[in-house]
């Protein structure tokens, strides 16, 4: 177990830079997620319209993953299509799911194929799906809308 | 260095073992639940093997062995804290012992003993463990009654100088841990034991984080009702106590219906077995209360006093050695005195998370996260805290393990800026 | 005779001591609780040795291993009866899922969906086990609800004649043993499970005695909760299940309060985690837990058809043999039909506790006692009788020495007449 | 663990032919014992006068232990000093508890003595007792009188 299968540089270099942190004023919906275990918090605002992810913005505390995670999250899926963005959410969470048997499909995820290496550690898979659930929550309630 | 570890190491088969990739393993996570010697797990298997039969049900050999063992290891409890036989409940964890109490108090009948009013109050600390917690907000709301709670100050120490406000006429229950399972603190009792007797409040101690490592003796505590976990305290898991004076425990209601709780039964109405039969429905999880007598017979032949002090001479060098590192923060008492060997606390920037997950990489196990007392973290104005605890079979070499993870993982986590 | 008890009996280490002064060991109180095979020894014991932490709470090595072993096993109980993970909820015994579902439906906010009003009912059989009629006796007691049941007729069998009227439209609860513990009678669930989802009621099925002994399948049989106990089915003491169908368990407020089993916590609120964690408090019987999942296996590779067919065969022959013994009478169904491994009997005016007490003395161990089904005893008119319950391990030979005994007894206690 | 050391002549004969059995109409409190482990009950007469336990009459169903031991009990405690009793009382429950160590005072129990096998035997020592208990109860509630 190489610890920087976990940590690569990409994902220490959002944590440190995160993107799309702060609450954006624009939001069609906000939801609040927790992960229990640990205290993780994240606040994130979605807003889409015409079939497009117009903007999510976010902010929490945690550690190093779900950070990271929601940061590339969010600038990942900023400006997508929500159909393309459903599609990148499950490739996403296909990735985690697969105890480090995947590499993730680098034309959906881009840098966050980097997350690779947490499937292996099953105490932070959920630290790195924590921002995934909440834009899921969030667009699922939209849907409703 | 008061214990032998290198002898008691040899007790814990877990030692024999790695971890990542052929690391020694350090285990500094007791808090959340000790290592087993052998002859704990022997205890068990040899129930199963040699003597398994449902107690209290069967005329033959092996129903008469097994509720010899089981009974048996009530008495060594009970000798082990200094109560009565027939004060010892058997549960399955202090989580059941405390809902337990407060699931039978709200079985009373109006006007009965141990009866709760609207108006009437539950006092508790801001640093109590979710156990000790969730079920008297619970039975507040289902009662009517008023929580109210002690909180903290900076040095992660009870404030008691509003006591006797906190504590009124109106008290029924005290509810409180004797040590902290995050800051180690460990809370003074006797003015609390007096005052709540004052007022004819009764005080139930949370003792998971204490009996493991200290002698106790009920009666000189003073408190009436005390839960603890046999996996804390070198047990199995799946066994705790609830005890309770005898005339305590006389006059409560049960908790969970079902066989071997009963005097008589009608399809309509039941009447209950003494105590603490009267507690323990259903074929009882024997095996591990088996476990656990062995549990606290090797802890009373190592010596409850050595094994503290021991503690307090490693909790002081940890303290020491993180009060070194630039950039760390302990939560909780900084000196030796009222306080037990569960160290909490933050490193610069990194995440407990992070940290935790570096010193595992290194062989190393702590605790990182909320410990099941978000209220008290809330106070401390974190999300979570690395936690590292200590019991018998640890020594210097591991935490020097541990403060060099430390200063390991401020290298690797600067690594990129 | 379908099964390879030689073979069988070898995994069992009990088999290998003898009783009063050497002599074998037969065992006939399965009923009560089953003998373990070595590989749910080793599996409770290797959790101790190499992968012992707390569950859920650590970042470390172990703290995964030992959560990968509890989920793992969750997986296996899952398979095992035809469920989804997440309906798995590991208890400490069937006692304790019976009463966690009535405390629960308790709990629930007034119009909520398990809520119960005065005047609702809840309808129980006479021949329940204590632990499925005094929870819900005790929670009609509390909220006001009425207590209803079917009554046996002179077979042993649930009389159903009546069932649209005591299945009405306020019933809210059908709890119902799926096989006596004293008869042998196993329940037909289907008019039941009809009439009760047809008037919107939810059926509970006390599984103790047919989940060891039968392939079941939760989907096929159409409840909606489910309770056993692992030390029947050849698993750990300290362990049972509670299933309940997911959209069930969504709805059903919590039980027990404490650690992992909330979402957010504050010193006056908490909300809670999702099924099966909100069923979980504290730290789990994580090692019993583990070998139920080793015992589920095992049964497995055995297979439950086999062990049921094994199981009918001795029944009639052991039925057979004391029909033909003057002055035996047995209580419940004489046939083979509905009915699995346990016969109760009486033997002229020897009292069970002498006629047992005998049978000890020639190494054999069955039941006396009123089973802790009281009011069927009542019913059948006698204040207890002598029970043989069989399992995988049990052969022809054992049912002989039975057989021999009763005439023994016979003999010994006319000695002085 | 040889039966015969449990089932004594003397035992058995009580238990087919009981004595002080059919509650008597003279009764100064009347008291109403159960086993429930097995479900054993007695029901017990008491009446005492001028410190003299009068008459001992009692009734009940269960194993021939705990029916010949009442039976003996009565016939024994008939008649005595209420002080004389206690004594007797006391000296067959320590006999009981004796794991077959003590062979009991034949002086104070007489054919009493013969129980003492059963104290070999932990699951028969409540039988033993039930009707002594009962008895126990009812001496005290009288004395509350
Ligand atoms: C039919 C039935 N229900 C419930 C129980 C209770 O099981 P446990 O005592 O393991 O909780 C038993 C066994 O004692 C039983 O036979
Ligand atoms: C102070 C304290 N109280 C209560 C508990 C609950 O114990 P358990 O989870 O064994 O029931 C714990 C441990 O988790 C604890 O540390």
């Amino acid at each position: 177990m190489n610890l920087d299968h976990m940590y690569q540089e990409v994902i220490l270099d959002h944590y440190k830079h995160p993107e799309h942190k702060g609450l954006s004023a624009q939001k069609d919906v906000q939801v609040h997620h927790i992960n229990p275990s640990c205290g993780d918090e994240i606040t994130l605002n979605l807003s889409v319209s015409d079939g497009l992810v117009k903007e999510v913005s976010w902010d929490g505390i945690g550690c190093s993953i779900s950070m990271a995670s929601a940061s590339m999250m969010s600038g990942l899926l900023t400006g997508k299509k929500s159909s393309e963005a459903s599609l990148i959410l499950e490739a996403f969470m296909e990735l985690m799911q697969s105890k480090g048997t995947l590499q993730g499909d680098e034309n959906l995820l881009e840098d966050a194929v980097a997350f690779a290496g947490v499937s292996k550690f099953p105490a932070r898979i959920k630290c790195a799906l924590l921002g995934w659930m909440a834009y899921k929550d969030a667009a699922f309630q939209i849907q409703g809308k | 260095m008061t214990l032998d570890t290198v002898r008691i190491r040899k007790d814990f088969p877990i030692f024999e073992r790695t971890v990542r990739d052929g690391k020694k393993l350090i285990y500094l996570d007791s808090g959340a639940t000790s290592q087993k010697p052998n002859v704990v797990i022997d205890a068990e298997m040899n129930f199963y093997r040699f003597h398994n039969a449902a107690v209290h049900r069967g005329a033959h050999q092996l129903a008469e062995e097994a509720t010899d063992a089981y009974e048996g290891s009530r008495k060594l409890v009970a000798d082990f804290i200094g109560a009565q036989n027939d004060e010892i409940v058997f549960t399955k964890s202090a989580t059941e012992s405390l809902n337990l109490l407060a699931y039978a108090m709200g079985n009373s009948d109006p006007g009965a003993r141990f009866a709760l009013l609207p108006g009437d109050e539950i006092v508790v600390s801001e640093m109590e463990h979710h156990a000790n917690l969730i079920p008297w907000q619970q039975l507040c709301k289902r009662t009517g009654a008023v929580l109210k709670w002690f909180s903290i100050d900076s040095e992660g120490r009870l404030d008691l100088s509003s006591i006797d406000s906190i504590i009124s006429k109106r008290t029924k229950v005290v509810a409180i841990t004797h040590q902290s399972n995050v800051l180690g603190t460990i809370n003074p009792l006797e003015n609390i034991v007096a005052r709540a007797h004052e007022v004819g409040a009764y005080v139930v101690l949370d003792a998971c984080q204490s009996i493991p490592h200290m002698s106790i003796n009920v009666v000189n505590l003073g408190v009436d009702f005390l839960a603890f976990s046999a996996h804390k305290a070198l047990g199995p898991t799946g066994v705790g106590v609830l005890w309770g004076r005898a005339e305590l425990l006389e006059d409560l209601p049960p908790f969970l219906y079902g066989g071997s709780m009963i005097e008589t039964v009608t399809m309509t109405d039941s009447t209950w077995a003494p105590a603490p039969k009267k507690f323990e429905a259903g074929v009882p999880n024997m095996a591990q209360a088996v476990g656990l007598g062995a549990a606290v017979t090797y802890l009373s032949s190592i010596g409850l006093n050595e094994i503290h002090k021991h503690e307090l001479s490693l909790t002081s060098y940890l303290i020491n050695g993180l009060q070194n590192i630039p950039a760390v923060r302990i939560f909780g008492p900084a000196t030796q005195i009222m306080r037990g060997g569960t160290v909490s606390f933050a490193v610069d920037e990194i995440h407990p998370h992070d940290l935790g997950q570096y010193l595992d990489s290194q062989g190393i196990a702590v605790r990182t996260g909320h410990h099941c007392a978000w209220p008290l973290n809330k106070k401390l104005g974190v999300a979570a805290t690395t936690r590292a605890s200590v019991y018998l079979y640890n020594d210097q070499s591991d935490l020097d393990a541990l403060l060099e993870g430390v200063l390991g993982a401020q290298k690797y986590f600067s690594r990129f800026s």
